[in-house]
């Protein structure tokens, strides 16, 4: 009963139980109907972890273990409620803390083993540090943008990508000497400070627009950091959960790439948020057709068939509730109403998705790129909210345009099409968009929510004459 | 030393290949929801910085390891709750009543 | 030995999970050139039985090594060769002359 | 460049190597453009681990090591170049010779290790004997049936279950006895005769269409046998390949038992090809219409689309070559040919699309049941040769039919039905066939080979005046 009798392979048994929890918790994640059986599976396997290591016959006193758990567990809560819209910025200040955590670790076991630490090890220790140290500044400055109390415009100047190459080979450089020579711990403060400093510098040229791959390309650094931590304190388990993380994170942010048609190491290098806005305005002069709400409400009450397509403005505008409003309206008069969600709409990987899942719509609704543009053809309207390059046929026919071979929504096939947007100014590609110059298009020129709003008004009223009109 | 490493290679190499295989099958639907879950099973670093607080070595590292501890645990409460919250809002439209 | 064990069980347990999930998804069609690629693939344990007869520690080991050696090199030659075979077999109609 | 000079963890590395060679290899095996470089990356990874192996230190002498590895070449390579219709049987006697490996192994590791052998040691070390001994003669039974050198029928008798159980129990039990006195050396060959023995009355009550199932199985048991190798001499390499081989053959099983509708704990216990072939005299006065070579022709030659569904017919009579003549005239005629391949079909799991495609057949006309279904309604004929239960359509509609809720290929939905086979007798499930007495099925009676090429020599005989006719 007592912490002296378990033995040391039964925690490590445990550890064994709770990694194939891990590795079963994201198969169920995989799909809907097993996700939370997932999440379960996940907390159970932290249980056991967690448990078996408390009763760890190396641990001499309790009183700081509760206590940074409870403080934890405090901080943990708020961050576990936050509201939808705030995901994003959530998630890059979780990856701050889970590198945070890393790091530390890490600096405390280098001052513990010094000067006796093995090359590969001192080599892996650095490793972790390093990465932990940049990835905890750099998803605070992520966060930072995301919650908009840092300027979301990229910031540039001349040189950049050499100054920021350069302090990472610097810190490496100093991580190679350390291998040499662990004894030199007064070097030591340099691999943790010199990554704090580049991440910062890392963030600061990419715009807000680009998070997305950030946060993911983030996410993979702090699962690499995790798993060099693993390597260090020889834990299987750690090795595996940090594994796991950093290829997810990795894939994803490879999917995002694939999805903006950005090369990969263009994303790697951190090199980007650098395309340079041209001037639409000589452009501007041509005509577009415009509607106002009850024109466009009269449409779309008609039609049997409705794509939405929700996208970066969406989020902003905070509509998505309006769109369940929407979506309910037109619903009830038998239209049918699905949402075309491109991979990199919103403000992190599947955003839109949780968004729209938040105001209640049923997720066999939401059809991502592949499934809903073979539809496009046979809709009545596409309804744009909010997304601009994502929905640019120039992606598709014009070679000179920088999005090109991206791959799109193939809203301009369908009968009409509506796009809801503040201006005619353009979006994050900051290009032209064809689309609103063809015949078939109708722009809606208004806030988001505030114009879905009017539509689901003008339908509500004018909902007994049309039904009667079917 | 160098067999343990061998075999943590090992393990690396088959948990990242597992990684692969797994996420690049996880529905776009998903994708924020498995963001916050990864993030949660990574916080089981906690486990390492507990052993730092508690076998108490230095007064150095048991600062460090406590200010780890709390950071971990952040991220483990935080990051279960909101995956949890996240996948109770996804609902098909045949489950649901309307 | 006993932390060796638990290594052991680790990977064990993760190549379990990749052989499912790879497995699993293999399509109907190669089914059988699957089952005579993983049987090259096992015959590895020529691996083990080689080691038993160059070390030579005692004749019984040897001998039951040597025989060991041929029965696991003839899986390898015959299941790599025969899985080729088959594989140069399967042709699509776009890229087979008329 | 001597022996000497290469360090112990180059040869591991090298391993880890070979490791992650093989696990790309079953990766890219899964999809036919990329399975040849699956196989390479297979044969690269072997090579690898077996040069390492061979500068490995402990070696004293080569020259055993050679003749075997010459011995072992030379049997290889008549195993690799048998024809495909030998495949299953050539595949069975593959596991044999792993097994025997396996065990031959692991009875010279325990002389050696005797009487000092750790308990889990020893308890892995038996599981590897027990599994290694039992696969190896199940596997040459189940190799002489399917080369039809022993009876193919089941071989069954009162209590045999309880026979067999008892046997393994026995075996087990000895095993046990061995963990806990690991120097008892005289009860050794106990746990290697006994699951000989076992091995063979396995499969001596299963029939030989059941032989897919058992090789799966047996597949699976050399797999597992193979990594209770590897955790004996604390080979990671080892432990993976058997791990991927174990967890192939029961995915393979798993599959296959699905597709007959078997529960997994019968194929699991050996107890099947129980199935009493039910007296089908009395329904036979029934009368089903029938056709000629000349007449089915005819009818194929007018068909817009056709869809064969080979058995276990085709493959017995190895009517492939045929087939292809077959499918070639019909496509030069115009004539869409699919083919419709059941997951069992055949002798072993994929057999079918091995013979087709020897034949020549191009792999994206051969489609599993999932993708064939949903075509049927629409094909024209539905040409069965030598398939039957997979075709039944009670597995649908009878709840008191043995195989009721086993998947089916639904080619009563098809505008007519031709089936060849030699006579009314029922398929293995031992059942009547209604498909047989629909007003829209043709039954083609004769051999599947010499019908085939009967229709054959009709197309190519009216085919000028057909083609005038088009
Ligand atoms: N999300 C990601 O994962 C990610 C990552 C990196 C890069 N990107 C890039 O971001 C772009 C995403 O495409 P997208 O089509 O979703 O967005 P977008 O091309 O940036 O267009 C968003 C549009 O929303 C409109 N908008 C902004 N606020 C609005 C509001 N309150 N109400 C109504 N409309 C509003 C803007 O037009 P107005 O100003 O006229 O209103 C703008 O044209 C792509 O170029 C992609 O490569 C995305
Ligand atoms: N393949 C597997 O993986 C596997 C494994 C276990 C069990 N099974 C069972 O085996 C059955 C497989 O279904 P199946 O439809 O392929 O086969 P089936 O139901 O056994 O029928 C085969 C048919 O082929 C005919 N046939 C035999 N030799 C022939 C020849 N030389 N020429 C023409 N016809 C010939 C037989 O009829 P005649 O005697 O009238 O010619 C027989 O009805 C299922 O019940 C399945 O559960 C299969």
């Amino acid at each position: 009963m007592t912490t002296a009798q378990i033995p040391e392979q039964a925690i490590e048994f445990f550890y064994l139980i709770a990694t194939a929890l891990f590795v079963l918790s994201l198969k169920w994640l995989s799909a809907p109907a097993t996700a939370r059986r997932g999440v379960w599976a996940g907390e159970i396997g932290m249980v056991l972890a967690i448990g078996a290591t408390l009763l760890h016959r190396g641990i001499v006193d309790y009183t700081w273990i509760a206590i940074a758990l409870v403080v934890g567990a405090i901080i943990g809560i708020p961050l576990g409620l936050v509201h939808m819209t705030a995901v994003p910025q959530r998630t890059a200040l979780s990856h701050a803390f889970g590198a945070l955590c890393v790091s530390l670790v890490g600096t405390a076991e280098f001052y513990q083993r010094t000067p006796h630490v093995p090359r590969f090890m001192m080599a892996v220790l650095s490793m972790e540090v390093i990465l932990g140290s940049l990835t905890f500044t750099g998803s605070l400055m992520a966060a930072g943008k995301l919650q908009e109390v840092l300027p979301q415009r990229p910031i540039t100047y001349k040189g950049q990508n050499i100054v920021n190459i350069s302090l990472l080979a610097i810190a490496v450089a100093v991580a190679v000497y350390l291998v040499m020579h662990p004894g030199e711990t007064r070097l030591f403060p340099l691999i943790i400070g010199i990554p704090l400093v580049f991440g910062v510098l890392m963030i600061v040229p990419i715009g807000g627009a680009d998070m997305p791959t950030v946060i993911s390309l983030l996410n993979s650094y702090a699962g690499l950091s995790a798993a060099a931590m693993g390597f260090v304190l020889d834990s299987k388990l750690l090795i595996i959960a940090g594994a796991l993380d950093g290829s997810s994170g990795f894939v994803l942010s490879v999917i995002m790439s694939k999805a903006m048609n950005r090369s990969f190491t263009n994303v790697l290098f951190g090199a980007f948020g650098q395309v340079q806005p041209t001037a639409a305005g000589a452009i501007e002069a041509r005509t577009v057709r415009t509607a106002t709400a009850e024109e466009a409400a009269a449409i779309l009450g008609a039609a049997n068939s409705v794509v939405v397509v929700p996208g970066y403005g969406m989020a902003v505008a905070q509509a998505q509730h309006k769109v369940r409003e929407f979506y309910d309206a037109l619903t009830k008069r038998g239209v049918d109403v699905k949402f075309g969600i491109h991979p990199v709409a919103g403000r992190m990987p599947g955003h839109m998705n949780v968004l729209l899942a938040e105001a209640d719509i049923p997720y066999d609704r939401l059809l991502d790129m592949d499934a809903i543009n073979p539809e496009l053809p046979q809709t009545d309207v596409a309804l744009v909210i909010g997304a601009n390059d994502v929905t640019n046929p120039a992606a598709r026919s014009d070679k000179s345009s920088p999005i090109y071979g991206m791959p799109i929504l193939d809203v301009d096939k369908a009968r009409t099409v509506m796009v809801i947007k503040r201006s005619m100014s353009p979006g994050f590609a900051g290009i032209d968009n064809e689309l609103y110059y063809l015949d078939k298009t109708l722009m809606l020129f208004g806030d988001a929510k505030t114009f879905v709003g009017d539509i689901v008004r003008q339908l509500a009223g004018e909902g007994l004459g049309s039904v009667a009109g079917v | 030393m160098t067999s343990d490493l061998i075999t943590s290679l090992y393990v690396f190499m088959l948990a990242a290949f597992v990684g692969f295989e797994v996420i690049r099958r996880v529905s776009p639907l998903l994708h924020t929801p498995l963001m916050s879950l990864t993030n949660a099973l990574d916080a089981i670093a906690v486990v390492g910085a507990i052993l730092l607080v508690g076998e108490h070595k230095s007064n150095l590292s048991t600062v460090l390891g406590a200010l780890a501890v709390a950071a971990a645990t952040s991220n483990v409460v935080g990051g279960f709750l909101i995956t949890d919250r996240m996948l109770k809002m996804f609902k098909s439209s045949k489950t649901k009543k309307p």
